[in-house]
């Protein structure tokens, strides 16, 4: 292993906590608006740790390339959808979660 | 045992699960997912009966079929569901009419 | 490194099945989407995985199209099958 | 080594099973919209499962429609019936002799698995026959070469079926469902990003199938994407191309595989039998324009109706 296979390594172990982070924010959080608020962030960092990580693995630029669009595109679709139904459930009246 | 035979054993599964649901399910979009449940089984088995030498050329006519039948199946899905919607449009409802009620 | 990426990926499927009970559960329509819309975030991350640990590179252009095709579902929900009513209330016991 | 396999197995036994579940669930929840949820997860798992068999032609063809397009068609049918009848939850009817369907359908998965634990372990396939005349079908991708090379009737006529499938949609739909409500900026903005994207995706993998996995099938179902897309933020055909130009996308596809078939079985004397020096460019052209057909008879069938009742009253765009 090289030191670059440990911070690659490193970056993947840590984007998996993000997913497992977002997962527990999705199961344990009260409502639909903080559920959505733990799953976009937290998964979208995962994710962007994870294609960090397997960038520096990577064997040409063109998968980097690809990787990153890939990361974008999940960006862009979380965002836009996470709006989409964070708007849509305000709009249908369900109240967000207050203490 | 190698990979393949798990997988072929969910495709029985999935097939039989779907079959099953077919016949007790009155509502038809319930069906219509049924019969895509079974499609999938089908497609698991064969691919994976396909692969289940394990050796350097896996065959690929099955999977070339499979692909096909993807298609197949989503087009035939789509004509299913307009289908159920002009027997919902004309009996208000979206069951198949079972002969104890009349 | 190879069985780092498997490892992870196995993980990650667990993850999956974990937010499936969200799917159950609801209580929302909105919930179950959101559920399945981290179905596709997770995969994406599985496959590139898979992808490293296989050396196919197939596998990426697969995770490109769940990537691309994630939210082409959750706007069909939220144009068509969303209803402007929703009946359950969002009370959530925990 | 024993790590690796052990984890392999690992994941798959538990793939297998989430598969079963969310069948399971799918099919027997009361809740129609959750069934949906439930059975698109389904399809993403599936992608996954044909990743683990070493198939990515078919994850991709899965991804695209098992992810995309069916999760979005069932939707939009939901919501339709929804409008129809008010109470759609699935009453599950207890049927009298519920458990004799069920007992008949262990009986036969047992059999069947049976049948696949015993079967001999060298599968007899066509493997070898594939990769031997490979050389001579114009492209490297086997997956390619068996879909429009060696069985290129089994693509012809499914492109057959994918119309005889619109065409008894068209004579059965009624006007589609309309929105009236805006899309909304960020909706519009999505669908502008995303529906280029996935043009030049769906060109990506038309190109890419002729050496590596990928092809008409799973460009043309990326393609219908990007249509679903537009559709659902709320862009239209303009009218004028309703009419003849949709028609003639429609059949170019069959057309020119029907055309290929005809000029093949004179020339040739055998149907679909290319000449193997031009059979790399008449497979990458029957491909293109497969692609296309298949992209607009899978969005044609996501709209429902003809797209002519549809907007006889609308310009480019749904009113907003």
């Amino acid at each position: 292993m090289t030191p670059t296979d440990y911070l690659a390594a490193t970056l993947l172990v840590a984007g998996a906590l993000f997913f497992l982070a977002g997962t527990v924010g999705l199961l344990r959080f009260p409502d639909v608006y903080t559920r959505l608020h733990a799953l976009t962030k937290a998964d979208n960092v995962g994710l962007g740790l994870m294609v960090t990580g397997l960038a520096l693995q990577a064997e040409s630029w063109a998968v980097v390339g690809k990787l990153l669009l890939i990361w974008w595109l999940v960006l862009l679709a979380g965002a836009s959808v996470s709006y989409l139904i964070a708007s849509g459930a305000l709009r249908r009246g369900i109240r967000p979660w207050r203490r | 045992m190698n990979t393949a035979v798990p997988y072929a054993l969910v495709g029985v599964g999935l097939f039989a699960l779907g079959f099953y649901a077919l016949i007790v399910h009155a509502h038809l979009l319930r069906k219509i997912l049924a019969l895509n449940v079974m499609g999938s089984g089908v497609f698991l088995l064969l691919v994976a009966l396909a692969r289940r030498s394990g050796v350097a050329l896996p065959d690929v006519v099955p999977q070339a079929m499979v692909i096909t039948g993807i298609v197949v199946a989503i087009s035939a899905t789509a004509l299913a569901l307009t289908l159920m919607l002009r027997l919902a449009a004309a009996s208000g409802r979206a069951e198949l009419p079972d002969g104890r009620e009349d | 490194m190879q069985t780092l990426y498997l490892t992870l990926a196995l993980f990650l499927l667990l993850n999956l099945g974990a937010g499936m009970w969200r799917v159950l559960r609801g209580p929302s329509a909105a919930d179950r989407m959101l559920a399945a819309q981290l179905f596709g975030t997770t995969a994406v991350a599985m496959l590139l995985l898979l992808a490293q640990a296989s050396g196919n590179a197939a596998l990426r252009d697969v995770a490109l199209l769940f990537a691309l095709l994630a939210a082409v579902t959750a706007v069909a929900f939220v144009r068509r099958a969303w209803p402007e009513t929703e009946q359950v209330t969002d009370d959530d016991p925990n | 080594m024993a790590t690796l396999t052990l984890l392999q197995s690992a994941f798959d036994i538990l793939l297998g099973a989430a598969l079963l579940w969310l069948a399971w669930r799918a099919l027997n929840c009361p809740d129609l919209f959750k069934a949906i949820v439930l059975f698109v997860a389904f399809g993403l798992l599936m992608a996954l499962a044909w990743v683990r068999l070493e198939a990515p032609d078919v994850a991709l063809a899965e991804a695209a429609i098992g992810a995309g397009l069916t999760g979005a068609l069932l939707m939009a049918a939901l919501a339709r019936l929804r409008a129809m009848t008010p109470d759609e939850e699935d009453s599950a009817k207890r049927l009298p002799l519920r458990w004799l369907p069920l007992a008949a359908l262990l009986l036969v998965a047992t059999g069947l698995s049976y049948v696949v634990l015993t079967l001999p372990p060298e599968a007899a396939g066509l493997g070898a026959e594939v990769a031997t005349h490979l050389n001579s079908s114009g492209v490297d991708n086997p997956v390619t070469a068996v879909l429009l090379n060696f069985r290129g009737y089994d693509t012809l006529l499914e492109m057959v079926v994918l119309l005889l499938a619109l065409l008894g949609v068209w004579s059965l739909g009624g006007p589609p469902l309309r929105r009236k409500a805006a899309p909304g900026p960020v909706l519009d903005t999505l669908a502008r990003l995303l529906a280029p994207l996935l043009i030049l995706v769906a060109a990506y993998l038309l190109w890419v199938g002729g050496h590596a996995p990928g092809g008409a099938f799973q460009a043309g179902s990326v393609l219908a994407a990007a249509a679903v897309l537009l559709l659902l933020a709320g862009w239209r055909l303009p009218v004028a191309l309703t009419a003849l130009p949709l028609r003639l996308t429609l059949v170019a596809g069959p057309g020119i595989f029907v055309a290929l078939a005809v000029g093949t079985l004179l020339l040739e004397g055998q149907l679909l039998q290319y000449p193997p020096a031009q059979a790399g460019v008449l497979i990458l052209l029957l491909e293109a324009v497969a692609t296309l057909s298949i992209g607009v008879t899978l969005a044609a069938l996501f709209l429902g109706g003809h797209p002519q009742n549809d907007n006889n009253d609308q310009n480019n765009k749904e009113q907003r």
